[in-house]
């Protein structure tokens, strides 16, 4: 795996064959997702604007897979791939994007914005960073309880100049919280380059400042984002405090699907298609004898199919009822949710 | 015996609820060792520990982001502001993480943010702002503002029991300057949204909150001896969600209704009870409401301007006099 | 032929403000290369370079603060937020440094804060606020609502040459749905404070303003068609200062008033609009003064869900009617 | 002059006798400015609470000095030594702290909240932080008319943690902007050490991350302080974008006069009053034959002369008329200021 010089490698792989094809499906599952809410964003079955981590899936598998049950995530726009390893399932993903009552919040808000507690996920709001203060209070939480949780969330190199990225890591390294922070520098804010949104673009030199443990890695190399995660859980699981990872990566679409990203050199482009994450994970699979091209191919057509059904569910299933617009606001004024849930019976997204 | 002050009860209130809940805990800055800018969480520290009674870097936003993600897990935080005009840099945090995370996805946050609020002590114009109205128009969130020291011990116990977030408004000219007997047995806890009546009164009704409950008494008493008018005074104490039935009951009864806050007119509550008087009550009114309130102006510092700026006895009796005659 | 749509009324108000006086200068993420999400700037950074058209972080706080500043040495910003929604990071910066400066040391902050707001367009609880409510209270701000293509330019231009801070919330509805022909020579100008009357009517009047005057004006032509009864349509384009004679004159002239904003109801901008009516017109009103706002929610976002939240020309009729017949 | 070891030092002193000798007068009227202001509080004459730089007089002396004029200031609590060193009279700051109407606000604000931007100063607000986006604004302001004015602020410890701080700074950093912001490490934030604010209390650390220039400096060192701030403006002077400066040292009050600190050891503030930064001065002077002790001590009276001058005249100022409370919220609204200014004549603030 090739990876540019100054990233941190790898180097013996702790991870289990078995391990090793998880990451690779998890992975693979986050692009067909996408694949799949592109080709229904063509079709114009979106409401609103699709989001793509396409190129940077492993940032998000990698890190979320390091964590166990009960750890907490905060996932943000591009961390698709995290919620699939939470255990989020595609169909819920496609009824969001798509507006519909079987979607996580029966149509009241957008894209990922959802959350589910008991698969350990928080529902992001759009301002960057303030999850980073609130998944600090998940880690306060678990330390508080004695609990030996620890909470992960995701920053863009453009989410690192917000006031809560400061004030959340700060209190975070203050108080030792069992904390980690992936920040995904994938060369733009939207259509502005990291150097113009900062004099030092290597995001990790901030690490020492706050007084945590800094790790630059390959974002696009799944093992050694995998490596940097679970030596962060691991100190943080022993009170050793928060860490923040740099994960060096690419956005290889524009900011959202309208944006053709014109504004990114070729060059620029190229040089991370070489480096695409999934392919080199294959090329690695394949190099040390995990796994054979056919087995790997073999791994698409079932998704696919399940991905299908999926999204079939989904262009089937009705937008809500008026009546969901109301209640909930507060405990006890009458939220019509309960019973839309219970009415959805077996279809539904709990299910 | 047990006479306290406004600010001993508020004390009294995170103590009790810090005994009976393992889950409560408050957080801000120098509440720790130094026992809290006004001395509202002294001894704390040394009864619950570090861990629980949390001095905080100078973050207000990640304050209460960090009080979000605890609640979020079930913990009961209160968040002292060491003055309320500091929240307006936990703005985002509160009215779009805390007050819209239920309705989008069902998370309940129950979380406290208090502090001293109010005007009247010559703190000038970053240490006597009322910020209720930007938080009254978020759904979502609760605003309570005690104006006797019962309410103050009976509203911050309710306000923690609360499985949302609740604003808690306490008043600084009120923290040693009220005092009350609140007896030593009973659990005080005042429920959130309901008004109550501070005098009876039929010619007129003042709707009023805070310290200014204590300016409107001091006004319809005066009403009454001088001329013989009878004003009802009403403490809305809840501010968000407001208690229609003792607002439109009052305009109901009376037909003359007299805002009075201390905060600035323009968009302050006054407004809000207006409408909802005229929405409602039209027919029964027999007058135009007025207000009574501070000025469009920052909150400013040297007495004879402060004293200019906030609502008088006298701007009270001069409104409800015209009212009465009207 | 000049007819132009709402959004490039906008380009076009900043362009001409850049090209008129070299103090001015625009800021916020993506206006330079990319030309601002909404394209409000496409060409702005080819014609006006880099220092003029300057791309910043994702820092609201700092983007507002360091506009201030620059405000202070006579330079003449304009911040462009993404989305308005994100105002709320910047909340501090602009209610206590920007909106109290003149006030407390004479220091005028020429400023201008805009960007896109309100719903309509499936953006969630997120990319789809209003947030004059929060603004309108704070002593110090001007805000002002272009419902026009005509007012989208000449307010954004009052707003630039206006010394002090104006809040300038554009609609994103109506970015592309409205088009207008305006002219080539003349210099548009629409005077800050001033309301608009859209459609004269005797038999009640609604206030309103942004895209809700074209729910208005929809609602009344049916209420004239269906009923036979006039509805007077106030736009009010400035939202504060408010336009008290436009205001009050619309009661005396009708005695019914019917208020409407997108926003949510409680601790909305109607609410101080019907207070300044049954204050100040009282005895002139015929009828309740009714309010016909968005629920207090946040903006959901799938689409039966935001229609049945956002305030229509069928809700506005039925309110009509209900205030004709009172 | 013995410092602690890990800060920078001055080596030769480039400083002529005059300037050293200036440097000493006004940390002394510094310092005599805020007994006397101590006096009026234990009279009952101030209205609202008194701060104190008493110990810190050397970092806000030492960093206005190395400005000229046109070059801004945004003073927090504890630097009314720049105020001085601005032009600032001693009678406009007594009449600020006693609520008169012949202060520079006529009583609408309190203590140091005050600008004059004809003398270059910035009025703060009491959020801690908000200072610095703004003077970084000013010195967007300087750059984009090709004026070589700096614009510098200052920022306590506990203050580093607001978002402000990080925001105001990265945009300074990234737009390369003639800022410098120094921050006074003294120990504590009201009655929250340093180190319970942050992981790691070498402020300076911070620099790195953001990609600007890093000093730490005895800040009860002035000739320190101004040296390393004079090369702070002369880099900003060139286009070489902002500094951070840390410059240690101890707040030897409570945060304010009704404060006792009873949470100080002690120790602490016998190790910090064995450096006070007028004694050293004074000291250093006196070593290096600058000046005579008897000179020094001759410095003192005229000062408390003129002091007791600008306090008398103070106290017996008036309030402010009820009238000034309102008007010039915007403007044309009727200010009464620019009446209530002529009335003043020449003993006004203005004269
Ligand atoms: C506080 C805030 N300001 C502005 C925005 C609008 N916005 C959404 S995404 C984005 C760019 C984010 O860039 P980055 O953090 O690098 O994440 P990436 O999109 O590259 O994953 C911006 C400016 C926002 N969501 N939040
Ligand atoms: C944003 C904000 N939060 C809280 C306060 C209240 N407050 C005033 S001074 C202070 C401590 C400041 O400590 P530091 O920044 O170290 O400055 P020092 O007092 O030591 O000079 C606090 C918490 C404030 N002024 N601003
Ligand atoms: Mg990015
Ligand atoms: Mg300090």
């Amino acid at each position: 795996m090739d990876a540019p010089p100054d990233l941190l490698r790898h180097t013996t792989a702790r991870l289990s064959e078995k391990q090793l094809l998880e990451l690779y499906r998890f992975m693979l599952m986050n692009r067909l997702v996408e694949d799949r809410l592109g080709k229904l964003y063509r079709q114009g079955k979106i409401v609103g604007g699709l989001y793509s981590s396409f190129g940077q899936e492993a940032t998000s598998v990698g890190s979320a897979y390091a964590l166990r049950p009960g750890d907490k995530i905060g996932p943000m726009i591009r961390n698709l791939g995290s919620l699939l390893v939470k255990g989020i399932r595609p169909r819920e993903i496609f009824c969001q994007y798509m507006a519909r009552a079987a979607g996580p919040t029966f149509g009241r808000d957008v894209n990922l914005h959802f959350g589910d507690l008991q698969r350990d996920c928080v529902a992001p709001i759009s301002m960057l960073g303030a999850l980073i203060p609130v998944l600090a209070g998940m880690a306060l939480a678990a330390k508080m309880r004695g609990e030996d949780h620890v909470a992960l969330t995701w920053i863009g190199d453009g989410g690192t100049s917000t006031g809560d990225f400061h004030e959340g890591l700060n209190l975070a390294a203050a108080w030792k919280l069992p904390f980690i922070l992936v920040v995904e520098n994938n060369g733009y804010a939207y259509s502005t380059p990291t150097g113009m949104q900062m004099a030092n673009s290597r995001i990790v030199d901030r690490a020492q400042g706050y007084g945590v443990r800094g790790d630059r890695v390959d974002g696009n190399d799944v093992i050694a984002v995998y490596h940097a995660t679970a030596r962060a859980v691991h100190r943080a699981r022993r009170g050793e405090g928060p860490t923040l990872i740099e994960a060096v990566t690419f956005r290889m679409r524009g900011h959202a699907e309208h944006d053709d990203a014109g504004y990114v050199p070729l060059e620029l482009v190229e040089y991370w298609r070489a480096r695409d994450p999934i392919a080199r994970l294959r090329r690695y699979l394949v190099v040390n004898g995990f796994a054979s091209e056919q087995q790997l191919d073999a791994m698409t057509e079932p998704i696919r199919a399940e991905l299908e059904a999926d999204a079939e569910f989904a262009l089937s299933s009705p937008f809500p009822d008026a009546a969901l617009a109301r209640g909930g606001v507060v405990a006890g004024d009458g939220d019509p949710r309960g019973a839309a849930r219970l009415a959805q019976g077996s279809s539904g997204w709990l299910s | 015996m047990a006479v306290v002050t406004y600010v001993e009860a508020i004390r009294q209130a995170i103590w009790e609820e810090l005994e009976r809940d393992p889950a409560v805990f408050l957080l801000g800055q120098d509440v720790g060792t130094y026992g809290g800018a006004f001395r509202v969480s002294a001894g704390m520290l040394e009864r619950f520990g570090p861990e629980r009674v949390r001095d905080t870097p100078i973050s207000e936003s990640a304050i209460v982001g960090c009080a979000i993600g605890a609640a979020l897990l079930g913990m009961r935080p209160i968040v002292e502001m060491q003055f309320i005009d500091f929240i307006g840099l936990a703005f985002n945090m509160i009215t779009n993480f805390a007050a819209k995370a239920r309705y989008r996805w069902g998370a309940g946050v129950s979380l406290v943010i208090r502090g001293p609020s109010g005007g009247g002590v010559h703190g000038g114009p970053f240490h006597s702002q009322n910020v209720e109205a930007w938080f009254a128009h978020t759904p979502g969130l609760k605003i309570v503002q005690p104006a006797t020291v019962r309410d103050a011990k009976g509203l911050l116990k309710s306000a923690v029991r609360d499985p949302d977030p609740v604003i808690y408004l306490e008043h600084k000219f009120l923290y040693r300057r009220l005092k009350e007997d609140l007896g030593e047995d009973e659990e005080i806890l005042t429920p959130i949204g309901r008004a109550a009546s501070r005098r009876a009164g039929d010619d007129l009704a003042i709707l009023t909150y805070g310290a200014m409950v204590h300016v409107a008494l001091e006004a319809a008493e005066r009403l009454s001896r001088e001329d013989g008018a009878e004003a009802e005074v009403i403490d809305l104490r809840t501010l968000s969600p407001l208690d229609d039935e003792a607002i439109l009951g009052a305009a109901r009864r009376t037909g003359r209704i007299l805002l009075v806050h201390e905060d600035t007119r323009t968009g302050g509550l006054a407004g809000e009870l207006a409408a909802r008087v005229c929405e409602s009550a039209f027919e029964w009114l027999d007058a135009p409401v007025l207000r009574v309130t501070a000025p469009d102006t920052p909150v400013p510092y040297s007495p004879p301007l402060e004293d200019a700026f906030l609502p008088s006895a006298d701007k009270v009796l001069d409104a409800a006099r015209r009212l009465a005659a009207y």
